[in-house]
């Protein structure tokens, strides 16, 4: 198929991971791990579908993912920034813990018709030559998203609330100093991000895969989503990009499948994964203490570019991402 | 406690005879194992104090560790007397159960460990198989497939790789060439044919290819009839979604009589199993004790192939097929009834080239069952 | 502003911290803060600034009575702290750090603050780069920064707590002519500092604090002996080892570069023999600790080399280092020292070295127990460590060093020591010179260091001096460790 | 020990359980159902006869060995995430271990040397973890889930490519392996007391070798201060390498006994981890850590997992409710701890 539509296909996919990556990206931003992540997203797209479908209507459907992602994320705020329990472990249960309740509650709602955002293309701009199918051809959600990822890189550097954001995942001692309560913005933080992860699951249930159903076909997606936002270091933009990248990645492998006959299907299935692996590794290889020593052994020239490179891949966690703020 | 009042007597009602059924997937899938369930549901209405229980969702993904003889010793302890697996995946632990409780009938949906003649007979006495002959129901949406296209682009959505779905896809291909050369007379170079498979009955993530994005993608490069051969609805569900997008595509169920629910006017309709007969027929045998080893692979019943008392196999046409195109499916199905199609009839090649089938040769059972490769004019992988 | 602090008290567990402090400091005056180690100079600045609050005690700005819960509302009403090492943010860009947290408005106008920025900066001659990172900039230029924050805050009263300890020369100077200009313009400026030199060039007016009390108040017309008692108290040590036989060469260090991200120390060569002391003395990170963990391998050094007993060392990894009997003693106690959740027997067990797979417990504990006895910790085999008192965690890191090395590495050896076990444990650590074992340790206490060792290596701002103790007094450490002959 | 265990464990447990009922119970009877319906369906589908419990013991077993494993890594502060993978590869390599050797060898030489080859298989994707850990500072938490999906989707090829069983290849699995490469199991009751002892001698060996062994010493001083461990002249990487190897090799002997175990389905099949791994991560967080707790906890995960397939059977309820339960246990010892060492500590 002509690259326009490619493209296109790519981004109508990809609602829900951007949201996701976005809403995780905003809560590790204030220093706070999240790893419920996948779990969320199935249970905020299953009751995202089946408040819609009682309701009828998709709105409710994406408030009450949003309120459930929120949810989600204030057990966990409240497990390890109140009880001081560890972070990560209490995410990893959420996960299971989220990803069960979906099946016990969705059970009854599975392969049922029920109402989806419906397709809205952008009159007059739609058939664009190249740009047309691409940018204005899409599911109303597409608009959002994108226009998500743009408001959240404004929010973070442009505004004096997104400065005090950075500054509690930084270094929460200094935002005190500040006048930052930063218990009470990492809870607020923390329960935003949820909330865009819930968007996010909802987004499945009611654009990308309508309905519900077990296996649902998202499972795994959060963890991947987690990954990205390392790739994406913690900036929105370029998280988005590793979104984008990942869901390509999909497609290519649909595509590659008949392109090379003699490599097993399964090979591609699984290719995105190993990818997203090896892109983790260029991101993070450059802190590892051993290149610096391997780079000053290499040729000069060569060593000005790797060095380059890898500073450009580089990305490093908000320096304070997990830990817990006590004053004293 | 307290004393038991004397109850008065009843007239003592037969003691239910009870089926065990194992289902791979959700009872509700809409798919292979909802018509599982539906067919144990026409035995109870059709046996007289017949009673099904089920365990649905069995495979390692859902119920972790659990085995066949262990869900075979669950439904016999529940008073089961004869159990039916109903998937490919259970053949060994279906061989393993019957081994283990000798005098249970078990009944193996799909598999050929009880046919004499087949490739992998090692069945015990009380361990059959049956299958429907699906292959005429893939005919019949490869010709609506044919029959709709604007683009002349049919996307098979295919499940993992094997002999079974080989000869599915092929049944399909078949029926979709027949309709576009002998009913439309169009070029047969102008009708692209493609198989993608996704790895697996249903999406698993990281594991398979995400049947979503695959139809998402025939769709979008031109394939504008989808013919779904896994067990779950997203072909349908996209269709959907693109049709309200306002795109003229449309999709094919498979499995389910009342798959095509989900959207009724982007479905051209549902080659479907009909399982309840079957169900019957084994129920019966072990109920009037005259249980013998056997192996079915029952066809539709031509005289009415959507009848739900003596047809393995229909087609249900759904609002997506045009009337006229419409009438032309039933000629077709009359065709294949009376004999004057027969789509296994040489000559056939295979996708190398080497010969399936010399002119005028008719494939025999072992030919279809054990289908070893894709034919010439298919696109998509054979192995 | 005016600032009066009336009968201060601040306790942290067993520590008075402050212990009724009282003092008052004049409008657009520099008013020094000294007094040694631990006297309770940051407590009184920090209580000052809102991070503590006092158990007692009241502080009034212009006479009025405040209080503040937290260092922004201090800042609100124009208290501003600036800490030893700058609470500001690396990653960000120095404009963002500027800007973090001042101006109450929404949206960023960063071309308008960079300009302000630029022009406050100016006006004390600072060089701030506004796109530049923070973490690219030496501390001075951090230091610098805050400044300017602070004063744009609208700040009156500025505390500097111990600024020019790792500071160059050059921005020193800068510094103090903005000080100075500070006052000049009407601001208070109060400078928290050990350097007598710096206070006496820079305060109008000193108070001296001991052990958490006020020990004396001058002009600063008053000579720096005066000071210097103030300070120390009466007693003026003088160094003692005179004559000790020293042993061959253990430790060679042939023109050692150092550096981390604040200072750097170049070009160091140092012979340490067999049963020689050397003390490292200077204020905190003047490179005294670079040195220490390059001769233990815990940091390459960017040029020189390292022998220990005619090895070359260089660029080994700290396992050859322990090989090499080599014995490194940290400061941090529970960060880098100890393990807290874990007995004193299972830290025993943990540095034994031997072929055996299995732990032999019942020797774990008798010797466990055996050090209990020898360094006379107050605890139980099975005591975690993180129960013990500091002090007993203080004997507790001493008691795991080897027992027959032939160096000895230790960050402040007798931090949080009474004055008979630091006597003790010094018998002890003296027993093990005796049979040759060479010890380099870092103190801030200048007693210790004149006692007890033969000579002293001096840091300031990276640069070292040597000195050699016999017949030295206090005072002359005292004025170099301030810095007096690096110029 | 025992007087600190009488007077904080069991208070705690007893009330993180009460807890973690109650909220299931909430769920249940949102759902409509009776939650003492509900949870003794679990309990008779657990033990309500022979055979039902014999299955509960064949899945107590690689619960065993995973949380022997994770007792291990976790004691060094790691979060082998990637278990699950270890589990597949241990499988996969037994699988093909006794591919090659079944008609060459007698049975039990086959099965012991399956056993090796599942210990070297898992051992090996664990250290995979560890290297990218290591060496491209790969948080173990990603690396591990990359190698699991990358484990799965290896043995779905190897299950329709290469080792294809013949006539259809389906993913049913591989070519069964013959009664002779089981488990020896009792007559009539379906579980080998082989892999539960197996799995006992695992935890048991863990447990002295955490507490006696100086590597066991070394790894805890790793997990609770790397920087003074390191130190105390602790080889922390190699200490590392072999916790994700120790960890990697207790999973892949649990995939071998997945394949080789009495009720086990005797091939390799997709996921056939089953989710072990993660039950198993969940075992050894309720259990604090402690070796002796995740005996009898991994017990009863065991018995809800099993019991919880009656309800699907008996009434229209999803088997993930055994799940759920196991989740809501772990998340009640969380809020139970911190309110302990939160509250209660300043009182007392
Ligand atoms: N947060 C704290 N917790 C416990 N003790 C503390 C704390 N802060 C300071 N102390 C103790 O209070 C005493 C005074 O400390 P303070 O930092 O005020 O001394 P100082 O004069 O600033 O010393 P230096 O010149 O080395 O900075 C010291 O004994 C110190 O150990
Ligand atoms: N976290 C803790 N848990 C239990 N006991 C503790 C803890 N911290 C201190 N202790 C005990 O409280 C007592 C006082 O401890 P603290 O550190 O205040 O003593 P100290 O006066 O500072 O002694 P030193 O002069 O040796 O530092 C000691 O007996 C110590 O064992
Ligand atoms: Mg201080
Ligand atoms: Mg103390």
């Amino acid at each position: 198929m002509d690259l326009p539509i490619l493209i296109g296909s790519i981004l109508a996919a990809s609602p829900p991971i951007l949201f996701a990556v976005l809403g995780e990206t905003i809560t590790e931003k204030a220093g706070v791990i999240n790893l419920s992540l996948d779990g969320s997203l199935l249970l905020t797209a299953m009751v995202g579908f089946v408040v819609a479908l009682h309701m009828d209507s998709v709105i409710a459907g994406f408030l009450a993912g949003m309120v459930v992602g929120s949810l989600i994320a204030f057990i966990l705020a409240f497990v390890s920034m109140t009880l001081y329990q560890p972070q990560v472990a209490t995410g990893f249960v959420l996960t299971l813990l989220c990803r069960d309740l979906a099946y016990v509650f969705g059970k009854a709602y599975a392969h049922i018709p029920g109402p989806q955002v419906s397709h809205a293309a952008i009159p007059g701009f739609s058939d664009l030559p190249l740009i047309g199918p691409i940018l204005f051809d899409q599911n109303p959600l597409v608009y959002l998203s994108l226009m998500a990822v743009i408001l959240v890189w404004f929010f973070f550097f442009k505004t004096q609330p997104g400065l005090l954001l950075q500054g509690l995942g930084e270094r929460p001692a200094a935002a005190y100093v500040r006048g930052v309560d930063v218990t009470a913005m990492r809870y607020l933080y923390t329960l935003i991000g949820g909330a865009i992860v819930g968007l996010g699951g909802a987004s499945f249930s009611l654009m990308v895969k309508p309905g519900w159903a077990r296996p649902y076909g998202i499972e795994g997606t959060g963890w991947i989503a987690l990954a990205i936002v390392i790739f994406g270091g913690w900036h929105p933009i370029r998280a988005a990009v590793g979104a984008l990248l990942f869901n390509a990645l999909q497609t290519a492998a649909n595509l590659l499948q008949s392109v090379m006959p003699d490599v097993p299907t399964q090979l591609f299935s699984t290719l995105p994964f190993p990818v997203m692996i090896l892109t983790l590794l260029l991101v993070t290889i450059g802190n590892a203490d051993w290149t610096k020593r391997v780079l000053n052994r290499l040729p000069e020239g060569m060593r000005r570019f790797l060095i380059r490179t890898l500073k450009a891949l580089q990305t490093s966690p908000p320096a304070s991402l997990g830990t817990i703020f006590k004053k004293e | 406690g307290e004393k038991k009042k004397p109850e008065p007597a009843k007239a003592p009602e037969p003691a239910p005879f009870v089926f065990g059924v194992v289902l791979v997937g959700p009872y509700n899938d809409h798919g292979w194992s909802e018509a599982h369930y539906m067919g144990g549901k026409y035995a109870e209405s059709k046996i007289p104090n017949a009673k099904m229980i089920y365990v649905d969702n069995v495979n390692p993904g859902a119920k972790p560790g659990v085995t066949i003889p262990q869900v075979a010793e669950d439904l016999i302890s529940k008073g089961a007397r004869i159990i039916f697996t109903t998937s490919d995946d259970f053949k060994d632990g279906t061989l393993e159960a019957a081994k283990k409780y000798p005098n249970i009938p078990f009944v193996n949906v799909s598999g050929d460990h009880a046919w004499k003649e087949g490739k992998d007979y090692k069945a015990p006495n009380n361990l059959s198989n049956f299958m429907g002959r699906m292959e005429y129901g893939k005919m019949i949406a490869g010709c609506a497939a044919a029959l709709t296209t604007q683009t002349g682009k049919i996307g098979y959505l295919g499940p993992l790789i094997n002999d079974e779905t080989r000869r599915l896809a092929v049944s399909a291909y078949l029926g979709a060439k027949y309709a576009w050369t002998n009913i439309l007379k169009k070029d047969p170079k102008k009708l692209k044919f493609k198989a993608t498979w996704i790895g697996f009955w249903f999406n698993i993530p990281g594991q398979t290819l995400d049947p979503t994005k695959v139809a998402v993608d025939f769709y979008k490069s031109g394939y504008d009839v989808v013919i779904s051969g896994i067990d779950t609805t997203e072909a349908l569900v996209e269709a959907n979604k693109m049709a309200k997008a306002g795109k003229k595509v449309r999709a094919i169920q498979y499995d389910y009589k009342e798959a095509c629910k989900e959207a009724e006017e982007v479905c051209l309709g549902v080659p479907y199993f009909n399982w309840g007969p079957a169900y019957v027929k084994a129920v019966k045998m072990a109920l009037e004790n005259r249980w013998t080893q056997y192996w079915d692979w029952d066809g539709p019943d031509w005289k009415d192939i959507n009848h739900p008392d003596t047809s393995a196999v229909g087609f249900v046409k759904s609002r997506g097929l045009s009337q006229e195109n419409a009438e032309k499916v039933d000629g077709f199905i009359k065709g294949l009834a009376d004999g004057s199609i027969n789509l296994f009839k040489g000559p056939r090649q295979f996708q190398n080239g080497k010969t399936y089938l010399k002119e005028g040769e008719v494939a025999t059972d072992l030919q279809v069952w054990y289908f070893p490769q894709l034919l010439q004019g298919m696109e998509g992988r054979s192995k | 502003m005016k600032v009066e602090l009336k009968d201060i008290h601040k306790r942290f567990g067993p520590i008075q911290a402050n212990d009724g402090i009282t003092l008052s400091i004049e409008p657009g005056t520099l008013h020094g803060l000294l007094g040694e180690n631990g006297a309770g100079k940051s407590t009184l600045m920090k209580v000052l600034s809102g991070f503590l609050s006092p158990d007692r005690g009241e502080i009034r700005l212009d006479n009025k009575t405040i209080r503040f819960d937290s260092p922004a509302e201090a800042v609100a009403l124009g208290v501003g702290m600036l800490h030893q090492d700058p609470l500001d943010f690396p990653a960000l860009r120095v404009i963002d750090n500027f800007l973090l947290g001042s101006p109450r408005e929404f949206l960023l106008d960063r071309k308008y603050h960079q300009t302000r920025l630029a022009e406050l900066a100016n006006r004390f001659g600072f060089r701030l780069d506004p796109e530049a990172r923070v973490s690219e900039l030496s501390i001075g230029e951090r230091q610098q920064l805050e400044i300017v924050r602070l004063l744009a805050l609208g700040v009156n009263v500025l505390i500097l707590d111990e600024p020019t300890t790792a500071i160059s020369t050059q921005q020193r100077e800068s510094l103090f002519r903005a000080l100075s200009q500070l006052t000049e313009e009407g601001k208070t400026v109060i400078f928290v500092s050990h350097k007598l030199d710096e206070v006496k060039s820079l305060c109008s007016k000193v108070t001296v604090l001991a052990h958490g009390r006020v020990t004396g108040e001058a002009a600063m017309d008053c000579p720096t002996k005066e000071l210097v008692k103030m300070m120390f108290g009466q007693v003026l040590t003088v160094g003692k080892r005179c004559e000790v036989r020293l042993g061959e060469p253990i430790l060679e260090l042939q023109n050692l570069s150092l550096s981390d991200w604040r200072l750097e120390v170049k070009d160091l060569s140092l012979k340490v023999q067999a049963g020689e002391v050397v003390g490292l003395a200077g204020l905190e990170g003047s490179g005294q600790q670079l040195v220490l963990r390059a001769c233990a391998g815990l940091l390459r050094p960017s040029a020189g080399r390292i022998w220990i007993a005619h090895r070359d060392m260089t660029g080994r990894p700290y396992q050859d280092f322990i090989e090499a009997s080599i014995g490194y003693m940290p400061a941090a106690r529970l960060e880098e020292g100890l393990i807290a959740g874990m007995t004193l027997a299972e830290h025993i067990a943990l540095t034994e070295r031997g072929p055996s797979l299995f732990i032999d417990w019942t020797m774990a504990v008798e010797r466990a127990s055996q050090r209990i006895r020898e360094f006379n910790i107050k605890g139980q085999p099975t005591t975690f460590v993180g129960n013990l008192s500091g002090g007993n965690q203080q004997r507790t890191l001493l008691s795991l060093l080897p027992s027959q090395p032939k160096l000895l590495l230790m960050e402040h050896p007798t931090r949080g020591l009474d004055m008979e076990s630091m006597e003790y444990i010094w018998r002890l650590l003296q027993a093990l010179t005796q049979q040759g074992t060479a010890i380099l340790f870092i103190s801030s206490d200048p007693e210790e260091l004149l006692e007890r060792s033969d000579r002293i290596a001096i840091f300031f701002g990276g640069k070292v001096r040597m000195m050699d103790t016999c017949g030295a007094s206090l005072f002359d450490l005292g004025e170099s460790i301030g810095g007096k002959g690096f110029e | 020990m025992n007087k600190e265990f009488i007077r904080r464990i069991i208070p705690l447990q007893i009330a993180a359980i009460l807890l973690a009922l109650s909220l299931s119970a909430v769920i249940l009877t949102i759902l409509s159902i009776s939650p003492i319906d509900a949870f003794s369906l679990i309990l008779s589908g657990a033990f309500g006869s022979p055979a039902k419990l014999a299955y509960v013991l064949t899945a107590w077993a690689p619960l065993l060995l995973c949380s022997a494993g994770l007792l291990v890594t976790f004691a060094a502060g790691l979060w082998n995430i990637g278990i699950e993978g270890q589990v597949v590869m241990g499988a996969v390599f037994a699988t093909g271990l006794m591919r090659i050797l079944q008609d060459s060898l007698p049975p039990s030489a086959v099965l012991l040397l399956a056993a090796l080859a599942g210990l070297l298989g898992g051992a090996l994707w664990g250290m995979l973890v560890g290297g990218l850990r290591r060496y491209g500072s790969v948080n173990e938490i990603f690396g591990g889930l990359g190698l699991n999906f990358i484990a799965g989707s290896l043995t779905v090829y190897l299950i329709l490519g290469p080792w294809k069983r013949p006539g259809i290849g389906s993913t049913s699995g591989t070519e069964p392996f013959p009664p002779s490469l089981w488990l020896p199991g009792f007559k009539d009751f379906q579980a080998s007391p082989i892999e539960m002892i197996l799995g006992l001698i695992a935890i048991a060996s863990v447990a002295i070798a955490l507490r006696d062994t100086h590597f066991g010493l070394r790894l805890r001083a790793v997990g609770m201060n790397m920087k003074a461990a390191f130190l105390k002249g602790v080889p922390v990487d190699q200490d590392l390498f072999l916790a994700f190897g120790l960890c990697g090799a207790l999973a892949g002997l649990a995939g071998w006994v997945l394949i080789v175990g009495t009720s086990a389905r005797h091939n390799l099949y997709p996921l056939i981890s089953s989710g072990y791994g993660y039950l198993a991560i969940l075992v050894v967080l309720l259990a604090n850590l402690k070796p002796f707790w995740s005996v009898p906890i991994s017990f009863s995960f065991a018995a809800i997992s099993m019991g919880s397939l009656q309800l699907p059977l008996q009434r229209q309820l999803d088997s993930s409710l055994g799940g759920v339960i196991q989740g809501m246990l772990v998340l009640s010892v969380l809020v139970i701890n911190g309110i302990r060492s939160r509250w209660l500590r300043h009182e007392g």
